[in-house]
C-alpha cells in the first residue's frame, strides 16, 4: 500500500478502560500513526472516557495498566491529553483547580492529563482529521 | 466543513445523548456548521409532554427546544424509527424534519459523529 | 398478586438484544415490568405480544412523554411501592 | 395490593451515575423498600457501578447529586454499602488501606461505601432476595 | 439455590463477561451451586485458539477452561446462538452443554444474574 | 486505496443496532473497517452481503479465535498500520 501524506489527527476517546475496549484500540492506532509520520495533535477524552485520565487505577499486576501507558506514550510524543471538564466533573475525575473550586477531599488527575472544555474538541474538527474510539456495546 | 450529531440511544436511560447534545451546542457556539441526527430508539428525544420531575433529571425536551437558538442549524428525524415509534405530528416536538435516506444524509456532511 | 412466578425486570429499550431474549423467556405464571428505557416498549403495544401480566414504571413512562398512554395499550403504571411489592411477591426475579 | 410479609433485599447496581439509570432506580427502590417496611441488608457495587462510591464527584448545582444523596440514605437507614474492591481498583476508586498498599497520590472513597471483596455479593444471595440495578443499554 | 450467571456479551470488546465469571467463581468457592449460560454474542467466548496476545488482554479461554475446577457445575451455550456464530465441535472448547430452550433453563434456576 | 470515499469503522457485534444501520449507510465507493467486537460479523460472512471492500483488524481477528477465517470469508485482514493508512487515505471517516 502506498504511504499517505502526513496527517493531522485528532483521537477522541468515549469508552473507559476495563469497560470497553476503546482506550487500547485508541493507543495502538495512535502509535501506528506516530510510526507511520503522521501526527496527533491531541487526545480527547469524553463521557466515560474521562476515566481513563484518573491516577488512581491499580488493575491487577499481570494486566496492563492503561492509563500509564496512555501517560508515557504522551509524554514521549509531547502530545496533549485533555478530558472534558463537564465529563470528568460529573465523574469524580478533578485536578487541584477543580478540587480546591468544589471544596473536595483529593484530586485524581494523572499528569500530563489536563482537564479543559470542549473547545479542544471544536478546535480539533477544524484543523485535523478527527476520529472517535467509543465504546464497542 | 459540516458536522452532523448523531443519536440512537433515547434519553434519560444514559447519559450519551446528552453529551452528544453539548457537542453540537459547542459546535455551533464556535459559530461551525452543525445538525443533529435522530435515529433508532433516539427519536424519543422528539417526543412532547416529557415530565421528568419524578425521575429528577432535567428535561431534555427543554435543551432540544433550545437548539436553534443555540445555532444548530436542523434537526433531522429518521422517518422508519418515527414510525415504529408512533410519533407523529401532534406528539413531536416543532422543528423536526424528517428524512427517508439516512445514508444521503450522512454522506452530505464532512464530519460525523455518534453519541457514545 | 402472590402468583407471580418470576417477575421478569427489563430496562432495555425494543432494540437491544436483550429484550427479544427477555420476551422469549416469558412463561405462564410470569409477570413482566418496563423500567426506565424499557417503558418505550409500549408505544410498539408490547403487552399485547406478550401472554402476562406487564407493568410500566410510571415516573418512567411520565418522563418519556408516554404519560397518555398510546392508544390500545394496556400495561399498568404502577410506582415505586408497587415494584417493591412485585418484587416481594414473586417467587423469583430476574434483572434483564 | 395486598401488603407482603417482610423481606430482606441486597441491591446490587453495575451500572455509573450519569452514565446510566441504574444508581437512581436503585435509590427510589431502596427508599420505597423501606417506607414498606423491608430490610435492605446491604448495596453491592460492581462493575461501573463502583463510580457511585466516588468522593470526587461534581454535578452541577442544578443536577442531582447521585452519590451524596446514595451516601445520605445509607447513612440515615444505617444500611452497608460496599464497592467491590477487583472492579473498584481497576476503576480508580480506592480507600487509604488500598492507596497506601498501591502507593496512589490519593483516596476518594465516599462515606460510608467501603471495599470489599465479592464475599458480601455471595453472603446477599444467601440470605436475602437479591436485585440487580444494570445499564440500560 | 442454584444460580445461573447469563453472559450475552461477546469477549474483549468490554468487561462485564469478565466480572460476571469472577461472581461465578466466587460463588462456586463458597461451595454455592452455579452454572454459566452463554448466548447471544456471548457464544463466542467459547470459540478455541483465542490468540489475544497482540490485543494485550488475558485469554478469557483459559479463564473458562478452569471453570470446572473452580467447582462450576456446567457451561451452557444456546443452540441458536452457537450455529449463528458458526461454533461447531471442532471449534467449540470442550465441556460445553448445548441447550435449545433457554426459558427453561432459566426457570431451574432460582436465582439468574446477567453479565453488566 | 485513496479511492475510499467514506470509511467506516465499526465495533459493535453483529446484534447491536448500529450494526444494521452501518451496513445500509454503506454507499459505492465506501469501505467498511470491522474492530473489536464487530470482527464477529466474519463468522456469519457479512462480507459477502455488503457491496464495499471489507477489512478486519487482525489482532482483534486472531484474539477472538478467527484467526483461520472461516470458509468463504473474504474480508482483508489488516494490522494497525493498514488501519492508519486507510483513515488516512478515506475522504471521510465514520466511528459508528
Amino acid at each position: 500500500m502506498a504511504a499517505t501524506p502526513p496527517q493531522h489527527y485528532t483521537l477522541v476517546i468515549t469508552g473507559a478502560p476495563y469497560s470497553s475496549q476503546a482506550p487500547q484500540t485508541a493507543l495502538f492506532f495512535a502509535r501506528a500513526a506516530i510510526a507511520a509520520g503522521h501526527t496527533v495533535d491531541r487526545v480527547f477524552l469524553y463521557g466515560d472516557g474521562v476515566h481513563l485520565a484518573s491516577a488512581l487505577s491499580a488493575p491487577p499486576s499481570d494486566e496492563a495498566h492503561w492509563s500509564t501507558e496512555w501517560a508515557a506514550f504522551l509524554n514521549e510524543n509531547n502530545i496533549p491529553g485533555v478530558a472534558c471538564i463537564a465529563s470528568a466533573l460529573r465523574r469524580g475525575l478533578v485536578n487541584e483547580s477543580e478540587q480546591a473550586r468544589y471544596e473536595l477531599s483529593a484530586s485524581n488527575t494523572l499528569s500530563p492529563f489536563v482537564i479543559a472544555g470542549l473547545g479542544e474538541w471544536v478546535e480539533g474538527t477544524m484543523t485535523s482529521r478527527t476520529l472517535y474510539f467509543h465504546s464497542g456495546g | 466543513m459540516s458536522t452532523l450529531i448523531v443519536i440512537d440511544q433515547p434519553p434519560y436511560g444514559s447519559w450519551a445523548g446528552r453529551e452528544a447534545l453539548d457537542m453540537a451546542f459547542s459546535l455551533a457556539a464556535f459559530d461551525q456548521s452543525v445538525s443533529l441526527l435522530f435515529t433508532g430508539a433516539g427519536v424519543n428525544w422528539l417526543r412532547t409532554y416529557q415530565d421528568t420531575q419524578e425521575i429528577q433529571q432535567k428535561s431534555v425536551e427543554r435543551n432540544l427546544a433550545a437548539a436553534s437558538v443555540f445555532g444548530v442549524e436542523a434537526i433531522y428525524a429518521d422517518e422508519a424509527a418515527s414510525r415504529l415509534y408512533r410519533l407523529m405530528p401532534d406528539n413531536t416536538m416543532a422543528g423536526v424534519t424528517v428524512i427517508k435516506d439516512r445514508a444521503a444524509l450522512l454522506r452530505q456532511h464532512s464530519h460525523v459523529a455518534f453519541a457514545g | 398478586m402472590s402468583d407471580i412466578k418470576t417477575l421478569h425486570i427489563l430496562n432495555k429499550p425494543p432494540e437491544h438484544p436483550r429484550t427479544q431474549q427477555c420476551l422469549e423467556a416469558l412463561n405462564p405464571g410470569d409477570a413482566l415490568l418496563l423500567i426506565e428505557n424499557a417503558v418505550l416498549a409500549i408505544t410498539m403495544s408490547v403487552e399485547a405480544e406478550v401472554a402476562v401480566p406487564v407493568f410500566a414504571l410510571a415516573p418512567d413512562v411520565v418522563a418519556r412523554g408516554l404519560g397518555q398512554s398510546p392508544r390500545g395499550a394496556s400495561a399498568s403504571l404502577v410506582d415505586f411501592p408497587v415494584m417493591v411489592n412485585l418484587t416481594a411477591s414473586a417467587q423469583n426475579v430476574i434483572s434483564w
